[in-house]
């Protein structure tokens, strides 16, 4: 559908920008779990850069987002503040968090990361509240909920999608249709021959689009952003992508056909995405400073998180209701 | 309301709703059938709201449970005060993981940084012939959940000024109203009045013995004590109000004075609610106790249908009334 | 689709029976409490009678049936005892479950009533599993899973839609679309135009007919089962029909709007149904004698169930668990 | 197995149900990722199965709960025994009504005529850094209802016994699976036996104090009853390996002899299985006791992350021993 021309170099840089803030922060994540200088369950987001950052590109800063456990990149694509995420990453008492919550639940008003949940599909319905309070207020925000290809077939999902067209949310279901879920492919768990198939079925508008293509991503992102900015109603997105690691970093994914990792490889996002900005002019020594930028940032953050404090036991007092527990 | 100025439950609960919304614009409901369009709702007790809020605050939900529970916890994060009805408790079965792992929970996880003041509205209790699947009490599961309070009403003041402060609450509360009591009429609370959360209610004072109890048994709690009073036995009656977290104070200071205690509820007794408060007594006051903590609940069964089990299958007011007269000896 | 010629005679008056042993029940159900000799809980079936029977008399008795609170029509249309049946609903101890299930939770394995739900939904995976025993074992069996329009809204249906088709389990999910969940308009509570927009997003075969007409009913039905008992898998069957009474005995329903009320008078397949089999040559001594039969074995059943005495309490501690509760 | 006999917990999970599918072609298995197509399952409990029985017999499913349970459900009524894989113990808060209203209810309300057979396998515990929603012991609440089983088993062999006769028994069993144990080795269990449901272990006869305890906790009380006794105090420590129903007869013999107990679990203190039990005792022993009963477990908030407060949130071993040692006075 779109052609390269469609997008200002600008736009195209922006998201290139976040595309690296994402593949670095990933990398650096592994990297440090390779080495044993971080213990964590941490679940890696290789391959699926391009499309968050098109996605969070088309966005305010202020519109809410609602993701997974496996999230790291929309919300370093939205722009939480790395130093912030990695002291959450290590549970430090600087996090965005205060360490509570951890990576399975990182929350930055602030960015508009409004919930992070690891129970697969239980974003879906809180999106539609964040945007009913958008719809009821007239704050003209817009909600974006990410989710997997594996959360379409939970009873959340259906519950969600018919709501937000019933009522016509400024909702986006971004479903990043990735192929796995866990170390079930696919066809093993969705009957659907796409997940688009579902929309009709709410009367909702939905589209399905190469994730890992910048600009076509950055389109279909910003109809859906008009359409709901506009009180058209919620849009389904399906941002077709590939999960290049394992479901968790370090499991086995020997379950994935040899062949399709081989393919997934020549269609890795940031490689073309390099190829495409090159194409368009872009030298390599303006992509090193971008990257340059972003790994001084890092070093900043991780050191940052590495000597923040712990929380101080008594945390676990405070917040679980308003008035602190008695100890 | 009737011409004596009684109201009844339902009346009280529409009443609470309406001085909420009038209150404050953050106020909305979600539910199924609930707008005037449906007829005001099943047991009427949104009825009238919709027309005078509008449908975009009074909205009717699809069945669909989770899509309900989640709208009221993401319009809570935004700012909003949602009341989110689920018909039945049982109901809530469907929809757990929103409530339990994210309203409950998001404080925490977020460290502060959001919170979701939610009031969840159901109905439950058996007597009404509805069997298995409508009728359970499972106050003791949400009771075991961090992160969120449990409230329920005696009568219809009671009603409205919990659910106002439930309502203003800054955290998750379920509201559980005891089908049985929709239709019961009792005195109107004054408009603008509440009633705290957290603080149960001594509903008469006694020397002998303490009766622990919530909901639909208390009126019947009420009512035994005049009776044992007659007998020459003086029996406290405590209304809890809020089940979770409970008002240890008041049930420790009433036990210490008494020495005796007996814990009523509709919910069946094992790993009930009871459980918790007769344990709590026992721990802190173990020398002072005259006699063991009884606890009285309905039976280890699900709801009956024929209408001499599910009367059997309750709680027994008599039960009570032996117990204690056996604590005294 | 189906003409009048399709169906042979025999079968017509089979559906005609079940139908008025349906329409039968239901009315003196009504006429019981409405003259106070009975009270309970009841979900009037009026309306919703011809479906059912068109339904159920493509099954054999050993076929599996779920279905709802309002599911009498379907328990009498599958061929349950209605002396088991009416001393169930008076909380009996010689009813299908003792009295202790009531209204809401008819089973009756004998004549295929597997399991009846008070939650919206909850039929739909249990049927799946039902279906998949047969499917396992090789007996042949085919499961029907009755629910209602507003039923399509709520997660269960789409969890066991996926996994029916994924599987191709011996499934028939049937929709009775009577166009009200409790008070809830079709509309305001579906954002989908019609129930059978759903089924592409589950691969699934899925047909919409009139309900009201038995045969264009029997002829999907029969379509649906030959399919099941291939080995093709389930089918999505969207039977339309009106419920012509409150969604409670007694409750209001002025909230349906008269011209509906009216139209649906006009559509109301127990005339019609007469009027067909006149049609057909079928003479009013037949349908007579027909009714009267019915009426002579519901006298029987209501005065058998009257009669019957109330289970003992001790019944509280049998089958909670296989051992008895102590006492 | 490894070359002195030992055997994961996980391991131990995987041979039961190789037996109990060798044993009946009537056992099936349902879970997310569990054929061998997928790795034999996120924590290999059931690797090697689909390949040995095909995938008829053990289906990977989609992500979908409600469908996992309802299919057991259904299947189990038509005569099969399944065995659900719930991955973790939070997931069962999207299928609770399939599990509660019908599993747990069927029986009863259908007088009589079907039996729901399902075995539910879950995982959880605080230890791993999962957080707040993959790691809460939600026991209680399913010891709740009436209608089901709740079993925990303390190391690998116990699991196989468990886990096998959880499988045969006609009523729906919950068993769930301490995720900081699936590495543990252990002795195995001799092929062919099994343990009854129902039944209490005494791990240690002990005539100073009763610990009443399941799962993780019980090899941690093992190695404190060792060190009392090295302090003179001889603690008896019962496994109690059913949850619900408990085995009362076991608990309240022992805490008759000894006249004093502590309760000990993973999940949170306040409204917990520790409750019901310290109940119990109080009332069937009150005149015995030489000490309150004292519950220990976990802190009333949500499983925190951070490493130090999932550590200071956990039951606290010192907190039983000082408990102890206040009650030998
Ligand atoms: C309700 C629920 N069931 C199961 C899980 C376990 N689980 C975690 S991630 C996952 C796979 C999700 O796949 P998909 O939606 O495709 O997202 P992806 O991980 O590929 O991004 C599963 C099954 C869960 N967290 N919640
Ligand atoms: C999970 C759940 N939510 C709500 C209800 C309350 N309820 C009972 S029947 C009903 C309407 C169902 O409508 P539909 O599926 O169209 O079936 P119908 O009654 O029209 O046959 C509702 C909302 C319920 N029983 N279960
Ligand atoms: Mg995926
Ligand atoms: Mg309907």
């Amino acid at each position: 559908m779109a052609t390269k021309e469609d997008l200002d170099i600008e736009t195209l840089l922006e998201i290139y920008r976040r595309s690296m803030r994402v593949y670095k922060t990933d990398e650096r994540f592994r990297q440090m779990l390779t080495s044993g200088k971080l213990r964590l369950v941490y679940y890696p987001v290789r391959g699926q850069e391009v499309l968050s950052a098109a996605m969070m590109a088309a966005l305010n800063l202020d519109d809410y987002l609602v993701t997974t456990y496996r999230g790291v990149h929309d919300q370093v694509a939205k722009g939480i503040p790395l130093r912030d995420l990695w002291a959450e990453f290590t549970g430090k008492v600087t996090g965005t968090c205060k360490g509570k919550g951890g990576p399975m639940h990182i929350t930055d008003p602030a960015t508009g990361v409004m919930v992070t949940t690891g129970i697969v599909g239980a974003g879906l319905p809180i999106a539609n509240g964040l945007a009913l309070a958008s719809q009821q207020s007239g704050d003209g925000r817009v909600t974006v909920v990410c989710f997997g290809d594996g959360a379409s077939n939970i009873g959340a999902f259906h519950e969600a999608l018919n709501l937000a067209s019933l009522w016509k949310l400024p909702v986006i279901f971004l479903c990043q249709n990735n192929r796995y879920a866990e170390h079930t492919a696919y066809s093993a768990g969705t009957a659907a021959k796409q997940i688009i198939d579902r929309a009709p079925g709410y009367a909702m508008e939905a589209v399905r689009v190469d994730g890992n293509d910048p600009i076509a991503m950055h389109l279909v992102a910003c109809e859906a952003v008009a359409r709901a900015r506009a009180g058209e109603g919620p849009t389904l997105i399906e941002a077709m992508t590939y999960r290049m690691l394992g479901h968790t970093f370090g499991a086995d994914f020997s379950y994935v056909p040899a062949e399709m990792q081989e393919e997934a490889k020549q269609a890795d996002p940031i490689p073309l995405f390099r190829a495409l900005l090159a194409e368009r002019g872009i030298d390599a020594a303006t992509l090193e400073a971008i990257e340059n930028a972003i790994g001084a940032e890092l070093d900043e953050a991780v050191e940052h998180a590495l000597s923040s404090p712990y929380p101080d036991v008594d945390e676990l007092r405070i917040d679980v209701l308003k008035e602190e527990i008695a100890a | 309301m009737s011409k004596d100025g009684a109201i009844s439950f339902a009346q009280s609960i529409n009443q609470a709703l309406d001085e909420a919304m009038a209150a404050s614009d953050k106020v909305m409901i979600f539910g199924e059938d609930i707008a005037d369009a449906q007829g005001g709702g099943v047991f009427k007790a949104t009825s009238g709201l919709s027309t005078k809020y509008g449908t975009g605050r009074v909205r009717t939900t699809p069945i669909a449970e989770q899509a309900i529970m989640g709208a009221a916890i993401g319009a809570a994060i935004a700012g909003y005060r949602p009341v989110a009805e689920i018909m039945f408790m049982n109901f809530l079965t469907v929809c757990m993981d929103q409530l339990v792992n994210h309203a409950a929970k998001l404080r925490f996880m977020s460290g502060g940084k959001t919170f979701v003041p939610i009031t969840v509205r159901c109905t439950t209790g058996a007597g009404v012939g509805f069997g298995g699947q409508h009728s359970d009490m499972l106050e003791a599961w949400f009771a075991h959940v961090p992160g969120m309070k449990v409230v329920t009403a005696s009568n219809p003041a009671e009603a409205k000024g919990l659910l106002l402060s439930a309502i203003e609450d800054d955290d998750p509360t379920l509201f559980i109203e005891d089908i049985m009591m929709y239709a019961q009429k009792g005195e109107p609370l004054a408009a603008g009045e509440k009633i705290p959360l957290g603080k149960a209610r001594v509903r008469r004072e006694g020397s002998d013995v303490t009766v622990i109890t919530y909901g639909r048994p208390v009126a019947q709690m009420d009512k035994l004590a005049e009776e044992l009073a007659g007998e020459g036995i003086s029996a406290e009656v405590i209304d809890l109000r809020t089940i979770a977290p409970f008002d240890e104070d008041t049930v420790l200071n009433s036990v210490a004075k008494t020495g005796r205690a007996v814990i009523v509820h509709e919910a069946i007794k094992s790993f009930g609610v009871g459980a918790e408060i007769s344990s709590r007594i026992h721990e802190e006051l173990f020398a002072d106790l005259k006699a063991p903590v009884k606890r009285v609940g309905s039976k280890y069964c699900p709801v009956p249908f024929s209408p001499p089990l599910e009367q059997a299958f309750l709680y027994s007011q008599d039960e009570v009334y032996a117990s204690i007269r056996r604590m005294m000896g």
